[in-house]
């Protein structure tokens, strides 16, 4: 069953493919043949206009459409996805690879602390429900959870880089130093990062907070907790031992689906604080109209969220012996 | 002899797994339904009792056999040509608050059907829910008219859903496992109801439950069907199939129904393992063999039909139709 | 005489619905002998589970003991004792056995990691315990080893119910309260778990409250039975008595209320009326609104509980009069 | 009834009562507010990142104009998209789930596939892929591509709610019954349905305020009008005012509108919460 959930991905993956073709390729003011005429009006021959076109691209307009699919897709599939317009005759997948460790970092740390920060306060929440600290950070949370990044990130960069003027505003690292393996450098990349990261973390803490408070709160209801406590089992150990797993597993999907989600924010976020990742690229592949990054983007993108949803339906049966593969399927 | 006002000839209901054997929920079972009889269905769960019921009150499809209602034949269940004959037979439901929208006062539930009978003008419908609320004993019956269901105890929700039933002046009522969530010093009183009901409109009932005291107590005068792994095992009058059970499985059933005497033991039949049916079963044999304490031979290689015994008396039981009684030879090992 | 284990003086338990306060358990009495098997019957909302829970100190969030004594002979007065000091009696001294076992159990633990955490909170050798649970198991006539390495989801009903008998019974408990040990199995499944009660019972010192709503069910395994209604103990007596010569017309009519199987046909009647809803108590008799025997002074003044012998007693004003009426209904 | 319940919840606590006050609020404000100024918001070049006074009492932008003048104009298209856009998905997703939901088989198969990949999808990055290549005009085409991102979610949760129902006894009576498809599906299934409905329709307000918002402020929808989300832009890209504190008013009054309309629409769907929820109601 683990190849269906496989088969189900790749599905899902060539149909990404597939869009991103048809957008640049069908869309209205189609991109390729725009470029294509931009290119002859400027008096270059049509044969070195297809030519170009075709590196950028990876699209051969003189060809039949299904034609230019299929090498498309094929070029696709070997990660080849043309040249870039904004940053010329640089390939689309070294851009992106200079961009990603940046978003990985930024991201990940952010998704890992807004987790442990929402599930260590929503299980204190939850076991002192009506307390004081559930009566401050329910509503609190239940505000920040639906407020998008780009507006914690311009607070932050407001408060923290203009007024306060205690961090830097943008860029990922001070322009003073050179990238090496020094302590110098160290630091300032983490305290270029800490503001990103903070936007994503005040965002993002809330959904974890409600998510864990109302999953422990329901696990603190169900029977198998007054039975073990029938058995004699301390609290403390029915905390750790039934309420603490219980409650988290279903987190812990959310945790790995959240990472696909988390890499589409990051357009505002990176926008905001000019940090050079993923996102960033994005929005500028997007206000400089250059089509082959907007596409190899998307299309690396998409695929991470597939990938990390493979990921959570598998890790999902392995947590859970409830759940086998075929009953969830 | 009064007329057949429901018949179901040879039908079966399979749910298709991925990639294992289909599950059988019922397998080729005949029965056939008098106007004002009572047919008592009796089985563990899993046995198909509910879902034969749910078949023949026309609410779930089937796959194999034909149903009629009052002579109309039907191949499969369809919305189409059963236009008003799905309502000539009602369930009544296990869970009263379950059957009940609970968005909906007692009065709306009841109006509806009757709006869909073409009832409509006003007094009209207002002078038949009072009917229908007092035929069940809801009296007065403007104290529950404007009540939701969740104001209403276990019993009164089962005396509306009743009611709701009647509305439509159906000939059957297929009961699953009715009074089972009603507390106890209410049960008789709904049962007493659905008895009064079916004297008074000559009703047609089926009375599911796992309970064999229950099942003799309500059908008394009627026949009991044992149903086992979606089959019939055993049919006949209620008083045979429980004074004298053929079958070694209605046998261990009535042992193992408790007795409110306490001076009574419990029965000394017990099957040998707890294992439930494998309802995917399409090889040879008969399926009650492996929890049967006297299985021979015969039993693992082939599947006992249902055959007659003693006049209306059948048995699906080796054993009972080789005429080597297995009861003799449970006194024997008891002894 | 036998030694009595457990004495429950004028319990009474409290619910918080909405801003009333209704009485579950209502003034109740009861005491628990060595080997003995009381069957406590009732319908639903009469407060027998109530009695239950508060027994062993697990009452949920709205409710509360307001008043009474649970002594164990053992070690005391329990009904005030803190959530710690109550988890050392809880499965060694007292146990109880739930209706629904399957979700009292954790149901992402194997059970014999649940069997390993039972042993350890009571600060019992692992291996030890262990090999007294293979050998409880094997007398339920299930294979311990497939039981231990199973979770509890991939047990049948029944399975699960012995197991949690011998979960509440592995510590040899002073006193097992069984809550409607039977009530969601099968006929067949119920019928061992019958058997194995019976069995069990006679090989134990301890005193064991069986509760149930099917008087049948406890009729042929019990020593004694109260009969609850409407959080009161309206009659208790010696089973045999109970059934044969009942002192409270509740008792009468219920027992009367539940077919029999091997007994000649009669016509059963109901109990006219509803069971009354705590929050909307009727004056005086609880039961005088569906009594068929009430009288002016039941319905102005509660009757007392009227000490028949040592172990039988009836809360009804009219009990020494309807004795023989009530042996015929 | 309904009306009658809603207004005792409301007033069992402030917060409450808050939560609908905010919405009612900005609902008048988006209705009045471009009313106020008829010929446009006046600009004053003496005036400019004036701090707040009696004539402008959130101060002025870049250009000398009010910047609560802004907010109150621009709350008319910022809401107008969302009221849409929430429609929009309400409509698409009540329709499309319940069909899944209901009818089964090949038609679930296909939407559900479907939905599956619009949830997979990026949401943010197919909003801006669309955006940059086809032109958004006017709030219609805009609340639609809003739509194109939030339908799925709907329509999943209405389907999931359609087959739990479904397998409600009562359905099945109804059917035994014959009270016809169109009774069970307008009297059976959905009023058991509205509060859920009602419920995501607010969220989904909000969820569509902070899309079109983001869009703005990526520059990547023309500007037509003032709205919160040109503001933002504006404080980033023309006027740099982000890099200055003078511009503390202009920057945060649409961030505090925003956040304040969350807040609202927070503890308004609570207090409905606990109108629709009987087990609340009842403990």
């Amino acid at each position: 069953m683990i190849w269906r959930r496989v088969g189900l991905a790749l599905v899902m993956i060539w149909m990404t493919v597939t869009a991103t073709f048809f957008i640049v390729r069908l869309m209205p003011g189609n991109p390729a043949t725009f470029e294509l005429h931009v290119l002859l009006k400027r008096g270059v021959s049509y044969n070195m206009a297809l030519q170009h076109v075709k590196t950028l691209y990876g699209i051969n307009l003189h060809q039949s459409l299904l034609v230019q699919y299929l090498q498309y897709v094929g070029n696709a599939l070997h990660g080849n996805f043309g040249d870039s317009i904004l940053y010329p005759d640089i390939p689309v997948i070294h851009l992106i690879g200079k961009a990603l460790p940046w978003t990985v970092f930024t991201v990940g740390t952010a998704l890992l602390t807004s987790f442990l920060i929402g599930v260590s306060l929503g299980t204190v929440a939850a076991y002192r429900r009506h307390g004081w600290l559930d009566r401050l950070l329910t509503p609190l949370a239940a505000i920040l959870n639906g407020v998008p990044n780009y507006l914690t990130g311009t607070i932050l960069l407001f408060v923290f880089g203009v007024v306060l003027g205690w961090l830097p505003q943008n860029g990922p690292y001070s322009a003073a130093i050179t990238p090496n393996v020094s302590l110098a450098f160290l630091i300032s990349v983490l305290r270029h990062a800490i503001l990103p990261i903070g936007a994503y973390v005040i965002s993002q803490w809330g959904s974890w907070f409600l998510l864990m408070k109302s999953s422990t709160v329901s696990t603190l209801g169900t029977e198998f907790i007054v039975g073990a406590r029938s058995y004699g089992i301390a609290s403390s150990v029915v905390m750790r031992e039934y309420v603490a797993p219980n409650s988290m597993l279903p987190l812990f999907t959310n945790l790995v689906l959240s990472i696909g989600f988390m890499f589409g924010g990051s357009v505002f976020v990176e926008t905001i604080f000019s940090y050079p990742g993923i996102g960033y690229l994005f929005s500028s592949s997007v206000s400089g109209r250059d089509y082959p990054l907007m596409q190899g983007l998307f299309a690396v993108l998409t695929v991470a969220v597939i990938i990390s949803n493979l990921v959570a339906d598998l890790l999902y049966v392995k947590l859970d012996p409830r759940i086998s593969l075929e009953d969830a399927a | 002899m009064s007329d057949v006002i429901l018949e179901a000839v040879n039908i079966s209901k399979r749910y298709q797994q991925r990639r294992r054997p289909p599950i059988w929920a019922v397998r080729s079972v005949d029965l056939a339904l008098n106007s004002g009889q009572t047919i008592a269905v009796v089985g563990e769960s899993g046995s198909g009792k509910s879902t034969l019921g749910r078949i023949i009150a026309g609410v779930l499809p089937f796959d194999e056999g034909t149903l009629a209602i009052s002579g109309h034949r039907l191949s499969q269940v369809d919305a189409k040509l059963s236009r008003g004959l799905r309502r000539s037979v009602q369930l009544i439901h296990q869970d009263p608050f379950a059957a009940l929208n609970p968005a909906h006062t007692v009065g709306n539930i009841l109006r509806f059907p009757l709006n869909a009978m073409g009832i409509k003008s006003a007094d009209r419908v207002r002078e038949r829910v009072q009917d229908l609320l007092s035929s069940v004993g809801l009296t007065p019956p403007n104290r529950y008219v404007n009540q939701y269901p969740y104001q209403l105890s276990g019993g009164q929700r089962q005396r509306v859903v009743l009611a709701r039933a009647l509305a439509v002046n159906p000939k059957v009522l297929v009961a699953d496992e009715a009074v089972s969530m009603i507390d106890v010093s209410m049960r008789q009183n709904i049962l007493g109801i659905m008895k009064q009901l079916q004297v008074d409109y000559g009703l047609g009932i089926v009375f599911i439950t796992h309970d064999l005291a229950l099942a003799r107590n309500f059908a008394q005068r009627g026949q009991t069907i044992v149903m086992y792994a979606g089959s019939i095992i055993e049919c006949g009058s209620t008083e045979q199939v429980i004074q004298e059970p053929l079958h070694p499985y209605t046998a261990m059933l009535r042992d193992a129904v408790p007795d409110p005497d306490p001076t009574k033991a419990m029965g000394t039949l017990v099957p040998i393992s707890s294992e439930t049916p494998d309802l995917t079963w399409t090889r040879e044999g008969c399926r009650f063999a492996p929890r049967c304490p006297f299985a021979v031979t015969l039993c693992v290689s082939s599947t006992p039909s249902l055959t007659s015994y003693t006049g209306e008396h059948s048995v699906a039981c080796h054993r009972a139709s080789l005429g080597v009684s297995w009861a003799m030879e449970s006194e024997k090992k008891v002894t | 005489m036998t030694t009595t284990i457990l004495q429950v003086e004028n319990l009474v338990v409290e619910f918080k619905v909405n801003q009333d306060r209704v009485r579950a358990v209502d003034d109740v009495s009861l005491e628990l002998r060595a080997g003995e098997l009381v069957g406590l019957v009732g319908e639903s909302g009469s407060g027998k589970s109530t009695l239950a829970y508060a027994m062993m100190n697990l009452l949920p969030r709205q409710g509360r003991l307001v008043s009474g004594k649970i002594a164990l002979a053992t070690v005391g007065d329990i009904s005030r004792w803190s959530e710690p000091d109550m988890s050392r009696v809880r499965g060694n001294r007292i146990s109880m056995v739930f209706q629904a076992t399957q979700s009292t159990f954790n149901p992402i633990r194997t059970l014999e990691s649940q069997f390993k955490l039972l042993f350890r909170a009571h600060g019992i050798n692992v291996q030890e315990g262990l090999i007294k649970a293979r050998r409880l198991l094997q007398r339920t006539q299930l294979d311990p080893q497939r039981i231990l390495t199973s979770y509890p989801h991939q047990l049948s009903g029944g399975m699960r119910q012995r197991v949690g008998i011998v979960f509440a019974m592995v510590l040899e408990p002073d006193v097992i309260l069984l809550d409607e040990p039977t009530t969601a199995l099968d006929v067949l499944s119920q019928r061992v778990v019958l058997d194995l009660i019976r069995d069990l019972r006679s090989q134990t010192d301890a005193a064991m409250l069986f509760i149930t709503h099917d008087f049948s069910v406890v009729s042929n395994l019990s020593q004694r039975i109260g009969v609850m209604y409407a959080g009161k103990l309206v009659e208790l007596a010696p089973t045999e008595r109970l059934y044969r010569f009942p002192q409270h017309p509740y008792t009468a009519l219920l027992t009367r209320a539940v077919p029999s199987i091997s007994q000649k046909h009669t016509e059963l009647v109901g109990i006219p009326g509803q069971p009354p809803h705590l929050s909307d108590l009727p004056p005086g008799c609880r039961f005088s609104p569906r009594c068929p025997y009430v009288q002016e002074r039941c319905r102005e003044r509660t009757p007392p509980w009227s000490k028949i012998s040592a172990d039988q007693g009836v809360a009804c004003f009219r009990w020494s009069e309807l004795g023989e009426e009530l042996a015929n209904v | 009834m309904k009306i009658e319940t809603l207004w005792i919840t409301l007033r069992k606590r402030p917060s409450y009562m808050l939560g609908a006050v905010i919405l009612l609020g900005f609902a008048v404000m988006a209705i009045v507010g471009p009313m106020l100024y008829p010929h446009g918001i006046p600009s004053n070049p003496n005036e400019l990142y004036a701090p707040p006074s009696w004539q402008h009492p959130l101060g002025t932008d870049y250009a000398g104009r009010g910047v609560l003048a802004q907010i109150l104009v621009g709350s008319r298209y910022v809401l107008e998209v969302a009221a849409l856009a929430a429609l929009f998905t309400m409509v698409v997703g009540v329709v499309l789930g319940l069909l899944s939901g209901y009818l089964g088989g090949v038609v679930d198969v296909v939407l559900m596939r479907l939905t599956d990949f619009i949830l997979t999808v990026p949401s943010y990055p197919l909003l801006i892929i669309i955006a940059s290549v086809v032109s958004i005009s006017g709030p219609v085409p805009m609340a639609l591509l809003l739509t194109l991102n939030s339908w799925g979610g709907m329509a999943r949760a209405i389907r999931s709610q359609v087959l739990s129902l479904k397998q409600q006894d009562y359905i099945e009576a109804a059917r035994s019954l014959e009270l016809g498809p169109a009774h069970i599906a307008f009297r059976e299934i959905l009023p058991m349905m509205m509060p859920y409905i009602l419920m995501h329709l607010i969220l989904a307000v909000t969820s569509a305020v902070y899309g079109e918002v983001g869009l703005f402020f990526l520059g990547i929808v023309p500007i037509q009008s003032t709205n919160w989300g040109v503001m933002l832009n504006f404080a980033y890209s023309e006027a740099g005012a982000i890099y200055s504190t003078s511009s503390v008013f202009y920057l945060m009054a649409p961030l505090a509108a925003i956040i304040l309309l969350q807040m609202g629409a927070v503890n308004f769907t609570n207090a409905l919460d606990e109108v629709f929820n009987p087990q609340l109601r009842e403990g």
